[in-house]
């Protein structure tokens, strides 16, 4: 399994990404600056967490337009797997590669706190180790998770099996639906806000994010 | 020329700052608010032949970029400097 | 320009430091030279104040790579690894512009580590401000905390630890300081020196802007009415271009092309260049027509005296310059050679073709006035030396002042401040905000550090050198409890006008308490800074000098918390409770007196507490360990009861104790450490404790769901968590 | 009536997202783009007897909370509907 990890100017989760796909595949994980106009051979592609770009204008707003991001697309149509955390997530949904947005929090603070999740759709790449509609803890943080579809998008998206985590409990950021994830019609890109990464070994609280990376390999 | 871009949320997305930024006026005292919206106000000089080909660049920026048309709306001024 | 003697006041240079400038010069400076001499000779930048006590601190040790007076002090961690770490305040700026200001503090604190080669790995932020109820306090607390987010998150640099209080000493003067932490390499560390003539000097990062001229007189300035005049001064700062920075420079470090490199900080591109030139002993010509500038027709004055945030100098080797070209075209950042190492020890300036100022590097950097200014106690110690309890009476209900104490925005919860920090990025962070220190790993080892800040500024106020000794005693029983072993400290002194000799008496005595606590503790002194001037319209701060600690873990298993981990474990007392109340919490709350001693310390006493609670900690024994501060006994216990995320636990304690009860329960007594452990444990503690002469006492166990001290508490600790969570937010957000 | 207020960073205050949002402009291919700046858009309702009381009203909020005038400017209109 190869993991490539991209790197946005202001990402800054890119290195925790590299991290744990490296642990966890046992494979070189292939960093790729933003300014690569092709990709090397690889199974998965991750964007990291961060503020690409500053997050100036909207997060994700600029990072839509790197030299990069053609390839992210076409690797995303020829059916490689792309998973977006956080700021990743909201790049992928500015480049139309998700349906939906994230804007502000409702509270208008950073949020950085730990939350639970429920797995609704254990059937993806991504989520295939996790037991059908177990509940996981995870960390998230952010100033704009809040997730917002009109309501015919958000219909499809539900009745599509597309939203993979939802908040259980409190909703921190005031997503719709309590949507902490969600999927392509594919089921081949992802986009979460909490972050798996953060809890892939007891010494950091917690093994629950590990088993998304391993349900990829 | 110079451009003036405003982006608003679209009506019917919830727009908490605007909330917030209302509820802390009225608790200022300011009577009679309602309504708040915060947007974007983009400024810019531009430099091209004509207006009309002005109109079109910027129009196309705020396609691309400057919005997300999912939850915003656009409009913007054209002024001859 | 003529130089009048009026111009030379607004510089805020002294008559006396003017003759000393012609001597230096053998002529009168051209405006440009007055700028630069000023911003050198301000207060902020050349310690004119605080130099001759500042050598009282202890700064080597075995451990040290890296004493004060480079950008960052350097200890040696083993495995060829050194922590690069400083403090530093922003407190004026802050009180002008809460969000910028705090943000542009954590972005210089960044700088001053990663210029030295390290990558930054954790921050914290010591805040002070005004009494809850001042009507500046909420918009000044909401500012810095989100800009201290703002930056640090958006560097990616996760915020781990701090301290928030609130005090009517602050109503005029918020204290804001941050303190940052890099891992470097330890045959990797970069200096700001500057070498080798015909070196090329290179200028990186944002254009020079003219944001914040005399930023680095205004820290030196006592605030007015007219402060708000002072606004234009301010700062905006840029985290992505910092994080761009960052990036580039360690890129940039990693090749050895530099031969010296330095960030702008205060004084910006004057102090950079003349520091660089007299560490080097090397002079530089400098071209200012080649600095990449945001705003049209700026001035060589302006140019010199810039304080734009974001900025770096340095010098590499003469044939480096491709490739230095391409490391910074990669990050989307603007570079140029804005000079030439050249021999001699003068910097001389250009600006279109015309030399705008000729300064003798050491002379300006060394020969910075120096005072030596005189101190008086000061009058009010006496009416609050002269205070007994007598008159004060016992309180009614002890749960109710317990559940008090847990109420006030100074011993609550201060999630609502880190929750806003994004404290785990790096995935490094082992112990969270929340326990008395943070602890984070180091990978690709076995080890870990432990991270602190702490000061009591009520007992500085009450007796500063004490209070001094107790800030580094707070910091080394914080790093000891998380499992570390006290290393080094940086300091941020925060102080009033050091022309009043009542304040120059309080920063002496608090500078000699710190370098008595450092030389106790064997904890050196390898950074810090010094904020004077804060106080506004002659009502000077308490003295606030922050210690910041770094220690170390061996094995970072070994790694402990606050909070009781099981029901039936047994609850020790490392230490004693003496008769003392002198500056409590208590007394301030609910009696509100500011008044007596603060607790003393034997240091024979609270060394055998931390050895006993480190090797406790060590051999696996213990399930938590709390240092007992601010409310004392009761706050503890109740702090190990409730500030479990998972679930609170409860307490039952009998206490043995003749004292006044509610000194027994709310004095502040210094070194003492809770610790729970199971039962079968008990024998090893006990042992530990034996060969370390520390005193030892079985409280009690641990329980459910309640908090049970002799028959004068017993609360239910869930309803205790619900105040204690929730009082931040309801009295000061 | 309508009250459009338009808050601006003040001149020669650095604009970080200005800068980035003109380089992003810029390699997008749209040229001839400079001096991009972003600001604030607020727009709401506000229901006051005469326009000089909006006017007097609208003031005293940019100056207290809309604006942050230490680094800040504003300019603001008043529709009647
Ligand atoms: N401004 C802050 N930023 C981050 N963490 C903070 C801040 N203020 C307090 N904390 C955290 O809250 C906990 C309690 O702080 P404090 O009351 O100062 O503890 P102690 O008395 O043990 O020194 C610590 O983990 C500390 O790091
Ligand atoms: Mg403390």
């Amino acid at each position: 399994m190869k993991f490539g990890v991209v790197i946005f100017p202001g990402s800054n989760c890119d290195r925790d990404c590299v991290h744990v796909a490296q642990t966890v595949s046992g494979n070189k994980v292939e960093s790729l600056w933003h300014k690569e106009t092709s990709l090397p051979r690889l199974d998965c592609l991750i964007i990291p967490g961060g503020f690409s770009y500053g997050d100036y204008l909207r997060p994700g707003a600029i990072a839509h337009f790197s030299p990069i991001m053609p390839e992210v697309k076409a690797f995303a149509e020829r059916g490689g797997l792309v998973l977006g955390i956080c700021n990743g997530f909201q790049i992928l949904v500015e480049t139309g590669l998700l349906p939906g947005a994230l804007m502000r929090n409702v509270s208008l603070k950073f949020i950085c706190d730990r939350v639970t999740l429920e797995i609704e759709n254990n059937k993806l790449p991504f989520t295939c180790r996790y037991p059908a509609h177990s509940l996981v803890s995870m960390p998230i943080a952010h100033m704009e998770g809040n997730y917002f579809a009109d309501s015919e998008t958000l219909k499809r998206i539900e009745d599509n099996n597309q939203v993979v985590f939802r908040y259980h409990g409190d909703n921190p950021n005031g997503s719709l639906h309590s949507i902490a994830g969600v999927c392509n019609e594919k089921g081949n890109v992802l986009g979460m806000m909490p972050h798996p990464e953060r809890v892939a070994e007891t010494l950091l609280g917690g093994q629950d994010g590990r088993l998304l990376f391993e349900s990829i390999i | 020329m110079k451009v003036k871009a405003y982006i608003t949320l679209k009506e019917g997305v919830l727009d908490p700052q605007g909330k917030a930024v209302e509820h802390a006026l009225l608790s200022l005292g300011f009577q009679g608010v309602s309504g708040v919206r915060v947007g974007k106000y983009i400024t810019f000089d531009i430099q091209v032949r004509s207006e009309a080909q002005a109109r079109d660049q910027v129009e196309k920026m705020c396609q691309k970029l400057l919005a997300n048309t999912t939850i915003e709306s656009y409009q913007f001024e054209i002024i001859q400097s | 320009m003529k130089i009048t003697a009026e111009i030379v006041k607004e510089h805020g240079l002294s008559p006396e430091e003017y003759q000393h400038i012609l001597k230096i010069l053998g002529r009168e400076p051209t405006f440009v030279e007055l700028g630069i001499f000023s911003v050198m000779w301000s207060e902020h930048c050349s310690y004119k104040s605080s130099r001759i006590h500042l050598k009282k601190f202890p700064t080597k040790g075995p451990q040290v790579l890296c004493e004060p007076g480079e950008n960052a002090g350097i200890v040696d961690i083993g495995d060829g690894l050194a922590i690069v770490f400083k403090m530093e305040s922003h407190n004026h700026p802050s009180f002008i512009e809460p969000y910028q200001g705090a943000a542009t503090g954590v972005g210089g604190i960044l700088r001053d580590i990663f210029t030295m080669g390290a990558r930054p790995i954790a921050l914290l932020d010591s805040l002070r401000f005004g009494h809850p109820d001042h009507p500046k306090t909420r918009y000044l607390l909401h500012g810095v905390v989100a800009g201290i987010a703002g930056y640090g998150n958006c560097m990616g640099i996760p915020t781990v630890g701090g301290e928030v209080y609130f005090d009517e000493s602050y109503n005029g003067n918020i204290l804001v300081n941050a303190m940052c932490v890099g891992l470097v390499e330890k045959d990797k560390i970069f200096l700001a020196t500057a070498k080798g003539e015909g070196n090329p000097v290179f200028y990186v990062g944002s254009k020079t802007g003219r944001d914040g001229i005399h930023g680095a007189t205004m820290a030196s300035d006592v605030f007015d009415d007219s402060s708000e005049s002072k606004r234009p001064t301010v700062q905006v700062g840029d985290p992505f271009t910092e994080k761009l920075l960052m990036e580039a420079c360690l890129e940039l470090m990693s090749s050895d092309d530099v031969v010296g490199i330095q960030d702008m900080g205060a004084a910006g591109l004057t102090c950079s260049t003349l520091e660089m030139g007299d560490k080097g002993n090397v002079g530089i010509d400098l071209d200012l027509d080649k600095v990449p500038c945001r705003e049209e027709g700026m001035t060589p004055y302006e140019l010199m005296l810039s304080e734009s945030q974001e900025r770096m100098l340095f010098v590499a080797k003469k044939d480096s310059e491709k490739r230095i070209h391409k490391i910074f075209e990669k990050w989307d950042l603007d570079v140029a050679v804005v000079g030439r190492v050249v021999k001699g020890e003068t910097v001389r300036v250009f600006h279109q073709g015309e030399c705008v100022a000729q300064v003798p590097t050491k002379p300006i950097a060394q020969e910075a006035p120096q005072h030596d200014r005189p101190m008086r106690q000061p009058a009010y110690l006496k009416k609050t030396e002269n205070f007994s309890l007598q008159g004060i009476p016992l309180p009614k209900s002890y749960g109710e002042v317990l559940k008090r104490l847990l109420g006030s925005p100074n011993l609550a919860s201060k999630h609502w401040v880190w929750r806003q920090y994004d404290h785990q990025v790096g995935t490094d962070t082992v112990v969270l905000p929340g326990s008395d220190a943070a602890v984070m790993r180091l990978k690709g080892t076995q080890k870990g550090i432990a991270v602190t800040t702490d000061c009591n500024s009520r007992y500085c106020y009450l007796d500063p050198r004490w209070g001094g000794i107790l800030a580094v005693a707070e910091a080394a029983r914080n790093i000891v409890c998380s499992g570390g072993r006290p290393l080094a400290v940086t300091d941020c002194l925060n102080f009033g006008n050091p022309e009043d000799p009542e304040i120059m008496w309080q920063f002496k005595e608090a500078v000699e308490g710190i370098a008595e606590g450092c030389r106790i503790f064997g904890t050196p002194v390898v950074s810090g800074n010094v904020s004077f001037y804060n106080e506004t319209k002659g009502q000077a701060i308490y003295p606030t000098p922050t210690i910041g600690m770094i220690g170390v873990l061996d094995d970072i298993k070994t790694h402990t918390t606050q909070w009781f981990k099981a029901s039936g474990d047994i609850i020790v007392l490392l230490g004693e409770t003496y008769e003392e109340w002198g500056g409590s919490e208590y007394l301030k709350l609910i009696h509100n007196r500011v008044a007596g001693k603060p607790p003393s310390i034997n240091f024979q006493r609270e060394l055998a507490v931390q050895k006993t609670c480190l090797q406790a900690i060590t051999g696996g024994w213990l399930h938590s360990a709390h240092d007992c501060s601010e409310g004392g006994l009761a706050v503890a216990l109740a702090e190990s009861c409730i500030s479990r995320d998972e679930g609170v636990l409860g307490a039952e304690i009998r206490l043995e104790n003749s004292l006044r009860q509610d000194i027994l329960l709310f004095g502040e007594s210094a070194s003492r450490i809770l610790v729970s452990l199971s039962e079968k444990h008990l024998p090893e503690l006990q042992k530990v404790a034996r060969i370390h002469d520390c005193p030892f006492e079985v409280l009690g166990v641990v329980s459910s769901g309640r908090l049970q001290v002799n028959s004068l508490i017993d609360e239910e600790t869930k309803g205790l968590r619900e105040i204690w969570m929730t009082a931040f937010e309801r009295k000061v957000v």
